[in-house]
């Protein structure tokens, strides 16, 4: 296992302190907010759609700096991206930039908090339009 | 197939079957369907816990907790395995098989029972598949029906399809051994039958985890109960395992830490489950010491326990039926039957046979065995009762035997 | 007085404080509020249960079944003493406070509360004391109300006497010190209000039985919980206690064994106290642990555990207070407040926080702490908390200190 | 402690087959009723009461040996006793009648069974004419 104190590299308490595109659409196309049961972290994810693209993202909310760094690289991940390549982001995609493969098993649940508020969102928009939008929901209640 | 498993073996993981008891006798434990003993490994896996990882699980993310938490899940991966059930979170901890049916009866009896319906039990069910239906029924005035037995010991199960027939049945609730009769129910017939009917089932699991071979994936019921400390754990632990659809419809039962999502002074949100059903501190250092206990009969084979069990029960049967007086109580057919005996011997009452047969360091249970409605429809007060488990021998059966020629001795019989 | 006490001697009996964590550091524990560690007097006697005297309680006559019962049941009497409890019969096994608090919401609050009636908590509640009230009066359609705190995280009582001027309180559900804060609650006025006011009172004990002498005849109050597992004690047990007209009164909890007197197939009469809320088996063998815990509490005594706290706390809260960037939370004086220490460190969320200095040996809790109401009272997501339990030294509280520079180079301050 | 063989004397082996006062009184001045829980033992006794004497007493139920030897002496001494006395009836004084004085605590239920009984009888006679009843229920109900 990797020392936890290497956790906290340049890049993940710039990101705590100047998150990504944080902030809040209005009437976003998607609107989607989770929370972790075991530390109260919340986060809400807005997303507009246009041409099946997601062409703006932002995320509100509150969360330790594993949290909001990986929300970050999420989110810079996911904008511009196509629903359809959005919804195939694993969790390596962004545990990668941050070089946090190794999170200890209760930090995990930070890290992975927004991806699992993304699947989600996504599912609530294909839920009605897409015949296999269920498999986004399985692997969204299976991320942790 | 584990042949090289034997008796003596598996007894030096027991320790305190080493132990002595009243006038230096050596015990015989035969009340293995009240609690069985604990072998080495689960006391040691306890120890081990408090002198090496305690610590509260879940919340916290320092190293203790991240061990503790570990291994608390890892029980419930083992259990899942064991029991061949799909999803681990339909695994719910509790107390045990009592507090299992009760949460139930709470948490889906109390949303789903309405005037006039109908819950089906037995008159072999232990007082814990009985009474919280009483108290769920006479809430709700509802009917609380029962399965006749036969004179084997058997469900009439005629009597349930009469009960379903009525459309009136929400919860067929029966256990899938009993512990005084020791029948198997036919379980996969019940369960067969209420499915037709589109009826629930709930099956009381304590005697029969223990010692036969479980697959709930293939069973099919909806609600599944077993206690721990019936199977080499230790105490205050055991499982409530339903069906992911019911207990995502299901109320929370208990509320407290660790159960909720989100707390606002008006307003609650449930946490995933299972942990909607594990509200505060479990039990975390016994159920760590559970997984042990699995990972024992695992290792000796559960087709090894069932059938040590038909071997010494046969065995017993045998002897106790050539004395004079005995009265067997259930089939003799050991298909249908687990190593539970209930007997009476002549017009010795139970507890006094108990009491003397103990000044021969031979444990038994006497009494009503938390099976009043059975006692009743026998018309008996009670009955004396020998369980056996994986480190019974014929030589304690021999024992017992010589024991009861005593207690024939004392009563002039 | 017992002079010769040292925390020393006190860390010899616990055998997890010589463990090493993480990079060979020494484990500091500091999250006592949690859970506590358990000296080896409670560890042997649970080994010793299991390896000596193992059975089920009360239902059966031989020898290891009389050994059992008798001690689980000198548990009980312990607990009487400890606490000054006249009648042993008051006294209810749980597996926890949170247990402890939801049999009253059940089995006094569903019969008690009616429609429009007020149940009052408080602000720096525990989800256990919270979440069951929200249940019940939702279920009503009654009232949850809060007494608020001020700055030094006190409750402002005059709120107490206004929401008993509206004559609808039913009852008072307070704890005696808070996990968050660790503000110590003047119950003794709590109390004096509600009886003059004909209101029951419900103490949430789970921080302070461990901490502090708690005299329960003196008190007054109708119900008390606490948890076995934050005194030394093992997992999963835990009491309630209550006034025995109350218990009287109540309807019972669970259905099952041992809580019956006599089970017929459509009509059941209960046991006596305790017994008619101790249904089926209960955690006898962590019942039997926890008397070690309270013999070895009343060894050190609880003058002398109260004594360290407030040493150490003090100590705690002079070093943290010279810490620029430290917001700690609650009052300072030592008189109201026992060894819990909640705090934030600049804008490092106390996850990232905890994380770090666990890289030291160091177990602290961050987050809610099960305690959201207080939290958004607090308008913060979450604090870092250390807590002290009789083991914990001076020299601990300088590895922490030591600890948080590392997290201010690493964070930047 | 006793060996607990030697409880099973001949006295007590004859008692158990015939009880003495064993059947029901028609109508009874008292009539009381209890059941061990933890065993279904279950006990009623009958008293007819002339002239504030006990002139008549039986009982009816199931029990063990112990239960039944030990009604039976309670039964034969209480008889013909006046209800001053019979409320002075001590444990003692049934279980010395039988050389149980050191009965194992789990046996001990069995043996007062009847005295709890029986004192929860004479209670419900003298409640609402006696000051001193209640005692009498607080003995009751502390006898195990
Ligand atoms: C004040 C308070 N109340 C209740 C509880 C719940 O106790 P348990 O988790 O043992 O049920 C706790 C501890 O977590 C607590 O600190
Ligand atoms: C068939 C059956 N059901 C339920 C129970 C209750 O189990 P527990 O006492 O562990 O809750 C038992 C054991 O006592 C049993 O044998």
């Amino acid at each position: 296992m990797s020392s936890n104190a290497d956790i906290y590299h340049e890049m993940i308490v710039d990101y705590s302190r100047h998150p990504s595109n944080f902030g809040k659409i209005e009437n976003p196309t998607i609107q989607y907010h989770d929370s972790n049961p075991l530390c109260g972290d919340s986060i809400d994810i807005y997303m507009n759609v246009d041409n099946e693209k997601v062409s703006d993202i932002k995320f509100s909310g509150r969360g330790c700096a594993i949290c909001l760094a990986c929300t970050s690289v999420l989110t810079e991940i996911v904008k511009g991206k196509s629903i359809e390549d959005a919804r195939k982001i694993q969790k390596n995609d962004v545990l990668g930039e941050l070089g946090l493969e190794n999170l200890q098993a209760v930090r995990i649940k930070c890290a992975l908090l927004s991806l699992k508020v993304l699947k989600y969102g996504l599912y609530s928009y294909l839920a009605t339009k897409d015949a296999n939008a269920d498999a986004l929901k399985q692997e969204a209640s299976s991320l942790y | 197939m584990q042949t090289a498993i034997s008796v003596d073996q598996i007894r030096k993981d027991f320790p305190i079957l080493k132990r002595k008891v009243r006038n230096d006798k050596n015990l015989v434990y035969l009340d293995n369907a009240a609690t069985t003993q604990k072998p080495i490994q689960v006391i040691n896996a306890i120890t081990d816990f408090y002198t090496n990882h305690n610590s509260n699980i879940h919340r916290a993310v320092h190293a203790l907790a991240e061990e503790a938490t570990e291994a608390y899940e890892m029980t419930r991966d083992k259990i899942a395995k064991f029991l061949n059930i799909k999803d681990r979170q339909e695994i719910v901890f509790v107390r045990g098989t009592t507090e299992a049916i009760n949460l139930v009866a709470y948490a889906w009896g109390r949303q789903t029972i309405k005037e006039g319906d109908i819950i089906v039990t037995t008159e072999y069910e232990h007082h814990s598949n009985i009474v919280p239906w009483q108290l769920l029924t006479q809430e709700k005035k509802a009917k609380l029906e029962y399965i006749a037995i036969n004179d084997h010991g058997e469900l009439i199960l005629d009597q349930l399809d009469q009960y379903l027939a009525t459309g009136k049945v929400k919860l067929v609730a029966v256990s899938q051994m009993s512990n005084v009769l020791g029948t198997i129910t036919d379980v996969a017939a019940v369960i067969a039958k209420c499915k037709k009917a589109g009826v629930r089932v709930l099956i009381d699991g304590a005697q029969s985890v223990p010692h036969m071979k479980v697959d709930l994936d293939s069973l099919g019921c909806d609600f599944f109960a077993f206690s721990g400390h019936k199977m080499l754990g230790p105490t205050g632990v055991g499982v409530l395992w339903a069906k992911k659809e019911l207990l995502e419809q299901m109320a929370p039962f208990h509320g407290g830490g660790d159960m909720i999502r989100e707390v606002h002074k008006y307003e609650t949100t449930w946490n995933d489950l299972p942990y909607k059903f594990e509200a505060g501190t479990p039990n975390i250092a016994d159920v760590i010491g559970f997984a042990a206990a699995i990972d024992y009969l695992n290792n000796i084979g559960m087709d090894y326990v069932r059938a040590h069990e038909i071997e010494i029960t046969k065995y017993a049967l045998d002897r106790l039926s050539a004395i004079h007086g005995i009265k067997l109580y259930g089939t003799s057919d050991m298909s249908k039957r687990g190593g539970v005996i209930s007997f009476n011997f002549a017009d010795i009452h139970p507890h006094d046979l108990a009491t003397i047969i103990d000044e021969d360091g031979i444990a038994i249970r006497s009494g009503h065995h938390c099976a009043q409605v059975l006692m009743e429809k026998l018309d008996i007060a009670a009955t004396s009762r020998a369980s056996f488990y994986i480190y019974n021998t014929k030589e304690e059966v021999d024992v017992l035997i010589n024991s009861l020629s005593r207690a024939a001795r004392l009563f002039k019989l």
